[in-house]
C-alpha cells in the first residue's frame, strides 16, 4: 500500500508543487502547523467577492503535506466559498471512510492520496492544508 | 551485504535470545519484522509475560490488606518484585523504591511532593537543553507554582553537555537539577555522578530521569550519589503500566503525598488524615501488582542476561549502525559521533522527510521512529522539525542494521533529492 | 446442606463461567479456595488474559507516536478499547473516557485538575459517610488547598442515606458532590441519579465513585446525568494498572492537565508549553497500553456473560447470604436488610475480632476481607474497629455461601464467646 | 497451621488475659493502636526503681493482640528495663525470623504465637503490645 502511496502522481506535486510561493496583498493570509509533526503551512489567498482567485502556498512538511497542499490549490482554485466548504468536508470523508470515492465529485489528482487513508498516523499529514483552509474561510468571513 | 556481516562474541548470544520474543518472528506486509523501535519500548520475553499468567492465575489478589492465603501470596510477590528492583539499582533499602505507573509519574511525583513543597521564589532549577517533555514540562509547572527559575545547561555541537561550564551553571540559587541519564534522542550518557556531586556541593538535590539508562546499563543509585532516579518497566523487558520512582530516605520522609487514597493512610477521620510510612505514603489505591510482580521478572530476565553483556552488545549495535550512517552521503547524524553513546542513532536523510522514510521504511517492515521524540525544544535547537530513529536492544543483530540501510536507499530510490 | 440448596436459573450459568476462572480450582490447605473477595479485586478470565498475551506478542508498540505497523496496531487496539469502554459505560463520546491507574487517580485528577481549580473558600463539597477513602482523603485536601468546606450527607441507622435531608444538604454554596454508587461496605446503592438531578439544580458539579458500580450493575453515566464517573479495571476482570475516569466534555476542556510530560502537550518551549486536546491531555507518558487493551476485552466478557445476568445472579447470591446470616445467631450485620444492595456484606460474629475469623476461615480455603476496607470514618459511625466482608461475583455459587457459614461456625467452636 | 495458631494457651490468654485492668496511679501510662486494625492498647507501669513492679493492661483487638499482650505483662513483670529493652528485641526477632526459638531464653507461653511468625500481615497484632511497651519505656527514660 505504501507503493501507490508514494506514486507517481503524489510524487509529482512533491517534486514540483503546484502555486508554491506566496501573493503581494491577500485577501486572507493563513498560517496552520502541525506541532506534534513539525509540519508548517502558510496559505495566500486572493478573493474576488466569493470567489477564491488565486491560491499560492509555502511551508514545509513531509511529502504527503506538500502533495495534498499542492493538489489542494489545484483543486480549489476558482471555487466559490461554498464549494471549498464542501470540498473540505469532502476531502475529510475521504481521509475518514478510508479512501472511498465520493460519488458526487471527479477528485481529480487527490484520488492519489487514497491510500493515506489507512495510515492514521499520516492522516493529520494529508489534512493540513485542508484545515488551514478552513481557517482562512473563517477568517474571509470575518471581514 | 547481509553474508558479508562478521559474526562476533555478542551476535550469537542475541540470536538466541531472540528465540525469548516470539514477536519478532511476526511479518509485516509480508517481510519479517526488523524491530528498531526499543527505546520507544521494548518487546517483552516470554519468561516475563509466563510470570504475569502465573501470578494472574495462581496469586491474585489485592495486596497489604488481605489475611487470606491469596492475599498474602500476592503481597509477597509485589514485595518481592519491589526487593528485587531495589537489588538491581543499588538502592539501600526497599522503602525507597515507590512503584509508579512509569518515568513520567515518578517525576511528577517528585514536582508535587518535593519540588512544589520546597522550592521558592528565587530558587533556580537546572535543566537542560536535550531533556524529554516528561522531565521539562512538569518543571515549567514548578516554576509556574513556586517562582522558581529554569535555567538551562549549555550544550556543545556534539549534543554533550558544556562541562567547562559547571561552575557557572551550578551556584547558588540553584537548589535542583533534573537531567536525564541518556538522551533518547542523542543518545548522549551525561556525566551524573560527577554532575551529582558538584550540585550537591552548593546544596541543589538531583533528579535523574533514567528510563534510556536503566534498560541499558547497569545503573546504581548508590554510587550516582542522587536524590531522585526514575524509570519506565515498559523499556526494560517489563510491561506498561509500571515505573519506579527511587528517592533517597530522608527527603521521602519529609515530601507530602501526591496522590491520597486507600492504602497510603494511617488514619481517617472525617476532617483529617495521617499518613503511611514510605513507600507506602506514595502508592495509594491498588497499585499495579500484576505489573509489579512483572517488573520483577524482567529485572530478573536483564539480570540474567547481564546487564554487561547487554551494555556491551548495545555499544556494538550503535557503533556499527554509526559507522554505516556515515559512511553514507546525505545523511545527518545528531549527538556524539565518538561512539560514546547509548544504543540509538538519530538521523536525517537529505531531501527526506523523517516521516517519508519511517512510512517506506515500514513497507520493508522496519520499525524506526520518526517525529521529535517528545523533545521539541532540542528539535529547535537542532534545527530539525524532526528526525528518524533507530534504537536497539539486546534483540537487535548487525544484520537489521544492514537491513536499515537497504531500506533507506530504496527510500532515496523514492523520494530523496526530490525537491 | 450443600444437597439440599435447591439451583436456580443463575447457578447452572455461574458454573460454566467458572471455567474461565482457572485461579478458582487453586487449592488453599488442601481445600478448594473459594473466593469472597471480589470487591478488593475480581479474578480475571483466560479470554481476558488471552487478550493481553496476544497484544504483547503481537501487537507491542508504543502508541500515537509510532508512524511503523506495530505502533498503528498497537494505537487502533488501544483507542479501540477506550471505544468500547465508552459505549460500556454510555459515555456521549469515546474523548471522554480518560485511562488512569484506577478509581483512586481517577479522583485525584478531578481533585487536582478540576476541584483546586474551581472551588474557592466558602464552597461546600457534599460526601457521604460511606466514601472509601479514595473519595475522601482527596478532598480533605482540596478543602486545605481552596478553603472550602466539607458536609456530610447523614446516613440512616439502615445504611442509606437519608434522602429527607436533601434539601437541608444540598443548596449554596454547595459546588460539589462526591459520592458513591455503591458502597464497599454496606452494599447500599444510592440514589444518584436522583442526587444529580437535586445538585445539579443548586448548580453543583457531581463525582460518582462506580468502583463498585461498574463490575455489577450496568451504568450509564449519561442517564445519571453526572458529570464525573470513576472506576478501575481490576474489579471488573480486567487487570491491575488501569482505571477510567469519565468526565462531562466542557469541564474536560476547562480544566488544566494533571500530570504533564509527554503526549499530552501540543507545543513545548523552554519556557511554556500548550496542551493536547481531550482525552490526551490527561494522559501523560506511556499509557498502560496493554492494561487498556486487556481492560476492553473486559468489558466484551462482561457483555458477554450479560450485565442484566450479573445483577440477577450477584442479587440471588447476596438476598441468600443475607438470609443465611441473618437467621444465625450472634452476627450483626450491617447496611440495609431489604435486599436493595450490592454484592457483598459486611457482618461481624459476637465475641470473635474479624480478623480472627478471616484467619479461620482461610484455615477452610475461604477468602474473606477483614478491616475497615478503606472506610475509617465509616467504621467509627458503626462503632466497630473492624468488620468481615463477603463479596460476590459472578463465577460465585450457593454452595459457597453455605461453605462460608460453616466456617462461620468452626470459627464460632474455636473462639466465640471467649471473652 | 492456623490450627497450631489458635490453640489451648493463646485462647487460654484470650479467655482468661492475665494482668487485665488498669492500676490506680501508673508510673507510666501508654497507650498504643493499630489504626490500620482497629486495635487499641492501653498500659498502666509501676515502675519501683528500674525494676518493672505492676503491670495492667486494656484494649480492643483480635484474639492475637489480646493473647499477646496477656502473655507479655506475664513474662515481663519484675523484670529490669534493660531486660524488657532485651525480651522486645528478642520478641521481635520471633515474629521477623519465622518463629524460630531464641537460644538465649525460654519463650515460656509466648512459643504458642510462633505461627503468627507466617502470617505478615497478622504480625502486628502481636507486636501491638510490644512496641507499646518500647514506648512506654522511652516516657520512664525522660521521667
Ligand atoms: C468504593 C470504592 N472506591 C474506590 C476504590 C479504590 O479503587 P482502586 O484501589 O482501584 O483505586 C475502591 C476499591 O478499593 C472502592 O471499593
Ligand atoms: C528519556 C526519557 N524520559 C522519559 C520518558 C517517559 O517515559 P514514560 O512514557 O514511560 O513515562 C521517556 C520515554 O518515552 C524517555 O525516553
Amino acid at each position: 500500500m505504501p507503493d501507490d502511496l508514494y506514486g507517481e502522481i503524489l510524487l509529482d506535486h512533491n517534486r514540483y508543487p503546484r502555486n508554491f510561493g506566496a501573493l503581494e496583498s491577500p485577501t486572507v493570509h493563513v498560517e496552520g502547523k502541525n506541532p506534534l509533526c513539525g509540519d508548517e503551512l502558510a496559505l495566500d489567498l486572493v478573493f474576488d467577492g466569493d470567489s477564491l482567485k488565486e491560491i499560492r502556498f509555502k511551508g514545509q512538511g513531509c511529502a504527503i503535506a506538500m502533495a495534498s497542499t499542492s493538489m489542494m490549490t489545484e483543486m480549489l482554485k476558482g471555487k466559490s466559498a461554498q464549494e471549498i466548504r464542501e470540498w473540505i468536508e469532502r476531502f475529510k470523508n475521504f481521509m475518514r471512510d478510508g479512501g472511498a470515492l465520493p460519488d458526487d465529485a471527479d477528485m481529480g489528482d487527490l484520488e492519489a492520496l487514497s491510500g493515506i487513508s489507512k495510515l492514521p498516523v499520516r492522516v493529520k499529514c494529508a489534512l493540513l492544508a485542508w484545515t488551514t483552509m478552513e481557517e482562512g474561510l473563517k477568517q474571509l468571513a470575518k471581514k | 551485504m547481509k553474508n558479508a556481516m562478521p559474526k562476533n562474541s555478542t551476535q550469537t548470544k542475541a540470536e538466541k535470545l531472540r528465540e525469548d520474543f516470539p514477536i519478532l518472528k511476526t511479518m509485516v506486509r509480508g517481510t519479517p519484522l526488523v524491530y528498531l523501535d526499543s527505546a520507544a519500548t521494548s518487546q517483552r520475553p516470554s519468561q516475563v509475560l509466563a510470570a504475569y499468567c502465573l501470578f494472574c492465575q495462581s496469586h491474585n489478589a489485592n495486596v497489604h490488606r488481605g489475611i487470606h492465603s491469596l492475599g498474602e501470596q500476592a503481597t509477597d510477590r509485589y514485595e518481592a518484585a519491589r526487593e528485587r528492583v531495589a537489588s538491581f539499582i543499588g538502592a539501600p533499602s526497599k522503602h525507597t523504591v515507590i512503584f509508579t505507573r512509569g518515568t513520567t509519574e515518578s517525576i511528577n511525583l517528585v514536582c508535587y511532593s518535593y519540588a512544589n513543597k520546597f522550592l521558592k521564589r528565587g530558587d533556580i532549577i537546572v535543566l537542560t537543553p536535550m531533556e524529554h517533555h516528561a522531565n521539562l514540562v512538569p518543571w515549567q509547572l514548578v516554576a509556574n507554582i513556586t517562582g522558581a527559575k529554569l535555567r538551562y545547561w549549555p550544550m556543545k555541537p556534539d549534543g554533550t553537555l558544556d562541562m567547562s561550564a559547571t561552575n557557572d551553571i551550578l551556584k547558588p540559587p540553584v537548589k535542583m537539577v533534573a537531567l536525564t541519564h541518556i538522551s533518547n534522542v542523542l543518545g548522549t550518557i551525561n556525566p551524573v555522578t560527577e554532575i551529582t556531586a558538584a550540585a550537591h556541593a552548593i546544596g541543589a538535590k538531583v533528579l535523574i530521569d533514567g528510563a534510556q539508562a536503566v534498560p541499558h546499563i547497569s545503573v546504581n543509585v548508590s554510587e550516582i550519589g542522587c536524590d531522585f532516579y526514575a524509570f519506565s518497566g515498559h523499556k526494560m523487558c517489563g510491561p506498561t503500566g509500571i515505573g519506579v520512582l527511587w528517592g533517597r530516605e530522608e527527603l521521602l520522609e519529609e515530601m507530602d503525598p501526591f496522590m491520597t487514597g486507600g492504602e497510603m493512610i494511617q488514619e481517617v477521620f472525617l476532617d483529617h488524615s495521617t499518613w503511611n510510612e514510605i513507600p507506602y505514603k506514595f502508592e495509594p489505591g491498588t497499585p499495579p501488582i500484576g505489573e509489579a510482580v512483572s517488573l520483577g521478572a524482567a529485572v530478573n530476565y536483564l539480570s540474567d542476561v547481564g546487564m554487561d553483556w547487554i551494555e556491551k552488545h548495545d555499544h556494538k549495535l550503535a557503533a556499527y549502525a554509526l559507522e554505516r550512517l556515515s559512511s553514507e552521503e546525505g545523511i545527518e547524524i545528531y549527538g556524539p559521533l565518538n561512539g560514546e553513546r547509548g544504543a540509538l542513532i538519530s538521523f536525517n536523510v537529505e531531501g527526506i522527510h523523517p516521516h517519508d522514510l519511517a512510512t517506506l521504511l515500514d513497507r520493508d517492515g522496519i520499525a524506526v521512529r520518526a517525529g521529535h521524540h517528545c523533545a521539541q525544544p532540542l528539535m529547535r535547537q537542532l534545527g530539525v522539525p524532526a528526525t528518524a530513529r533507530a534504537s536497539f536492544y539486546l534483540y537487535n543483530l548487525h544484520e537489521e542494521i544492514d537491513q536499515l540501510m537497504e531500506g533507506i536507499h530504496r527510500a532515496k530510490e523514492v523520494l530523496a533529492y526530490a525537491r
